[in-house]
């Protein structure tokens, strides 16, 4: 690993928290490191985004999290539906196409759900769970429930439509939604800056009447703070909140993409800030031996290596799953519910 | 039988299952005041504005909001106010509604209905007159409804609403005011059971939505010709009841398949080429379709009737198909 | 006429401009209350939807406007397409459904056009012209060209997906647009405010890095005024530029709406603000004569009497114009080009 | 002639229409870059980020903008990456390009290029592998272009730029390694020309896209069991090729269509009840469709297999259909 910058120490760090948050954070990173090496081999069949560098996102939102609170995410969703609460066994099935992924192999890395933790998935279109995260939304205040709707989104997803159209739908029916904006300033191969006009997401999600605060989402005690703080008001009834998260992707778009139109100096230096390493060194500062971290992060690895190899052993989904979960009435013949 | 309208049966099927079910719920433009057609008029008053929800210029966020919604407990009524609309929200609908259930292995449901008003009505143009029915057969995952009558409307709109899979409900505006018997309380029409409604021998003739008026008058013409045509309503399109078609034509040997829609890729072509795989034995002569020419829908009333399936059109191609051998 | 209330009159009034403004809103009223008319004989068969005071927006924007400057509207477009210069024979012609339609009688109201005069369209689709007017613009910039595009929409528009993905686009590509809300408080029967969250059309324009003033749209001079600096700093290819004008729809939203959802004494009070009356209040203090402005008022009506019985003389659309202008190769048996 | 791939084949028709004509531009994500196939690398620095333009994640911008600048002037290829995402789009394209002409009586053209790749490439799932083609077919005003090989990627998708419609063109993701002869320079391919593939007089196989490639091979196979297929490559749906298919037709007596696409209201189903309506008599025995079952497509392999049209699935309904009478 590439020696992290120091790291601003506060004088009150919650040491217990961020330990947790380290580990889950080597957890995320061990899960798509392995996945990567899977991809390698040739076990994953379809495109995997890899949201390295970006882990303390996922751990600084789920941390706040109830089972039964939604979340929505993107393509780039392993960190977000791991953290939410997912197997990574069920995942790791998922990813390789087999039988006992979270989606009977019929989603792979796109599609990662897992309902019974309340991920409502990944999507495969950018800006379509801003919908979907709104309406969840509105239901839960239907029904008069507690709990809260989060969705996740790219810096990319602030140019669609949906972006417009979810915002404003939440702010006037005054939903229990926190719109997290993951901005690793990149889309795809594009620097998002180029092709967003404007001061950026919060002011956007302003001029909807809706607050926002920009955070540094590679500090995880930060993004973990401020969404706690932020989910308060959102939990008390008081409509949308949107939080810009500032990260970077620090691996390719997707896991073949090099990376090539971003100079090598640039990556050097964001591996620098890397939210890991530097929650290992401010808990070194605070008292932790080096090494407890070492093998906690090794324990991560070979958790997910154990789990890639139950996964690779797992069997491929009946061919009649082609037809079941379509829709309870087939047509012609009318062959029965699934 | 009390006698209603279309529209009121299909108001009397909503506000029967918001009575029955409270996760029932409306959502669309100007539905506060009834919406466009009148088709809400009094149910904010009856169920409140949190379950006849008034929605901003946004048909992207009226569905996609209902995918979530209907993933999460509840059952979205989306009111789309032209099925031509609904083209502002085809991601929602058949990207993410549709494949839910099957891309996430069965984890979850969406249960909710899409109300697109179609067909050609006042002059209303290229962009408000579309029926692109097909289109929604085409997508797995989706039911797609055209009722015809008001007793249908009252029968299917309540088997949408408590169907567990997206429907894409498509109410013909131009049959809004249409009165008929209908049956109260409990009636509910199945999906993928056709009506016959009229029995013949000599050709059958295939239809949905407000053509299947259009077909009936041809059937009275048809037989001062002495040729006794079936009538089939068809009511939903996906399933659709190709038992019911298949037993006709066997009958018959003679299919003929009218809609309001392009002939080109319209559901006629699924139907006239599914009857011919499968009975091509039993057909006595070709199939025909009448439909719409594959042109934009004019403005101007002689222009638009020029693409109009009239009873005419239908007697035409009836007698032709008779003539056949 | 319900009398105005006294108008704010200018010590710098450019009275000859007055004047004509004064005249063109009278046409504009003239044109759709004998449209009016024309519905409720039966000569219209499709939907309209009248702008009637509103007048102040199409004869303030267009005042500015060259031929080839190009202006998209909307479904309540006949005020902007008779100003932009299209011919009112051809516009009312196009009402009737007949021949010499300025669309052959295929289009009507919804999509009234005159592509001579850089009118390239109502729409049937809310918001959908905020994208063709940033794509006129794109060509013009792409070109080199001098000209700019106007998009007027309505206070319903703000709230579909393109209005975003258009300013934002217009935005990153500098391009020359003016985009023009014209908020006459409603959409359809829906009070726009309880609809739309924020701030208002301004604030999300400039959200997006757009400047954006408001103005009193029933003041023909005040947007007459603005648009013209407002378009000097457009055309100077200064990028796009945004006006939010406030204005009151008094008709209802489709000619056979009779707005029940609103009180009379509303109404009657935003009467007292109508625009073209207000106009009259300001000539008759600057010295014209009441009788003058009358007189120039019925010569409008007369003038569009004259072109209804001209287009209620014209004959349909031939039924061959069915076929014509789909596309140029038909498909089986490829019938040529039309 | 020179060996080239179908995706360098549809660059160098861009080049070579961008060179000869300064109004032709393109717009899409990631150009810049060279698009997500890589099937604009280089361009940008040909033709400069003006011409090439990086769009961001707006697809409705990215055709409404088209559809603007294509009636000012200009003729712009519209890039959607994945044909499923042009569903965001789906107002712009449907209800904007495709009508604009008819609604404003022909004052205006809107000569875009709507490339949207499609098919099932690399596990890519319900939201990256479909095929839509037959929607786009029922909406008057658009072509709709679906090349096979790498001569006609070129060939068509010159003659798409010069076109004065709306063209939706559609490339085959896994087709764009796939080498072949590509004439030079000026090589134009007619909308509405089929190919045929192959010879043959037992049965006619109509097919486009990808599964030509899937047919050719089922043609091997059936020689060797004494069946003579023709195969027909259609190019492009709309305009299709009727005369050449008819021709076939009436020859061998025999249809059999094959496309990826899902069944169900799907263009084979036009052309089937195109050909049953027009020549019911020559027909030997019921036609067959070889298509996708109506399901979304799953990720895993062998799911994403069970709906694939493969050269054993072809076979088998061409033999089916020969033994048939
Ligand atoms: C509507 C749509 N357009 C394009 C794509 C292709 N695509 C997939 S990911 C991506 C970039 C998304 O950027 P961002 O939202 O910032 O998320 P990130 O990949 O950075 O996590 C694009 C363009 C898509 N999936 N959906
Ligand atoms: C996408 C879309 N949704 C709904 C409609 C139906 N509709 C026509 S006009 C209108 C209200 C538009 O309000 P606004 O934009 O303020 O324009 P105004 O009618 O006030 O001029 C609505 C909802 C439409 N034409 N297009
Ligand atoms: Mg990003
Ligand atoms: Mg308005």
């Amino acid at each position: 690993m590439v020696k992290p910058s120091p790291p601003q120490v506060s004088a009150n760090v919650d040491k217990r928290r961020l330990l947790a948050h380290y580990r889950n954070m080597c957890r995320v990173r061990a899960f798509e490191e392995t996945a990567l090496e899977a991809l390698e081999e040739g076990l994953v069949p379809g495109p995997l985004h890899l949201s390295i560098g970006q882990e303390a996102v996922a751990s600084g939102v789920c941390a706040n999290l109830a089972r039964d609170d939604i979340l929505l995410s993107t393509h780039r969703g392993h960190g977000h539906t791991l953290m939410k609460g997912a197997s990574p066994l069920a995942m790791m099935r998922e990813l390789l196409g087999r039988e006992g992924g979270c989606c009977g192999g019929k989603g792979g890395s796109m599609h990662i759900a897992d309902f019974s933790v309340g991920m409502l998935g990944a999507n495969g279109v950018v800006g379509a769970n801003i919908l979907i995260a709104t309406g969840a939304a509105h239901a839960i205040k239907l029904k008069g429930e507690s709990r809260v709707a989060v969705c996740i989104f790219g810096d990319g997803a602030i140019n669609r439509g949906p972006f417009l159209e979810g915002l404003n739908w939440a702010k006037i029916f005054a939903l229990p939604v926190l719109f997290f904006c993951e901005d690793n300033q990149f889309a795809a191969t594009t620097r998002s800056c180029a092709v967003s006009a404007g001061p950026g997401p919060s002011a956007r999600a302003r001029s909807f009447g809706i607050q926002s605060v920009t955070v540094n989402g590679n500090d995880v005690l930060e993004v973990d703070a401020i969404v706690r703080d932020t989910l308060a008001s959102v939990r008390a009834g008081q409509g949308p909140r949107f939080i810009h998260a500032l990260t970077y992707r620090l691996a390719g778009h997707t896991a073949t993409d090099t990376a090539g139109y971003r100079d090598g100096d640039e990556v050097a230096e964001r591996w620098r800030q890397d939210p890991i390493a530097r929650a290992a060194a401010m808990l070194v500062d605070a008292g932790m031996a080096a090494s407890e971290l070492e093998d906690m992060n090794d324990e991560a690895g070979l958790a997910m290596r154990a789990v890639l190899d139950e996964a690779r052993a797992s069997p491929w989904p009946e061919d009649r799953h082609t037809h079941t979960h379509v829709q309870d009435t087939h047509g012609p013949g009318l062959v029965g519910g699934d | 039988m009390p006698i209603s309208t279309y529209l009121e049966a299909g108001k009397a099927a909503l506000a029967e299952e918001m009575r029955r079910d409270g996760t029932v719920w409306a959502l669309g433009e100007d539905l506060g005041r009834g919406g466009v057609f009148g088709q809400y008029a009094g149910l904010a008053d009856l169920f409140g504005t949190e379950r006849i929800v008034d929605a901003p210029i946004s048909e992207a966020a009226i569905m996609g909001t209902a995918v979530g919604a209907a993933m999460t407990g509840t059952r979205p009524v989306v009111e789309m106010r032209f099925s031509d609309f609904a083209l502002c929200a085809i991601d929602e609908l058949v990207n993410q509604a549709a494949k839910a259930r099957y891309m996430f292995g069965g984890q979850t449901r969406v249960p909710l209905v899409a109300r697109e008003p179609v067909g050609m009505w006042r002059s209303s143009a290229a962009q408000h007159s579309q029926s692109l029915e097909s289109w929604y057969t085409h997508i797995p995952g989706l039911v797609v409804v055209m009722p015809s009558t008001p007793a249908d409307n009252k029968g299917l709109l309540k088997t949408a609403i408590r169907s567990d899979d997206p429907v894409v409900y498509m109410e013909h505006k131009d049959l809004w005011g249409l009165q008929g018997e209908v049956p109260e309380g409990e009636h509910l029409v199945a999906f993928g059971s056709a009506r016959v409604v009229r029995a013949g021998t000599d050709v059958s003739i295939v239809s949905w939505s407000k053509t299947v008026h259009t077909a009936s008058e041809a059937a009275a013409e048809l037989a001062g010709h002495g040729i006794d045509a079936e009538i089939i309503d068809l009511r939903t399109l996906w399933p659709w009841d190709q038992e019911t078609v298949s037993a006709s034509v066997v009958k018959t040997g003679r299919l003929l398949v009218a809609h309001e829609a392009v002939g080109v890729s319209g559901f006629g072509a699924e139907i006239v080429a599914a009857i011919c795989e499968q009975h091509f034995e039993s057909l006595r002569a070709a199939p025909q379709r009448v439909t719409a020419p594959r042109v934009p829908i004019a403005y101007s009333p002689p222009l638009e009737d020029c693409v109009r399936v009239t009873a005419a059109r239908i007697v035409e191609a009836a007698r032709r198909l008779m003539s056949e051998r």
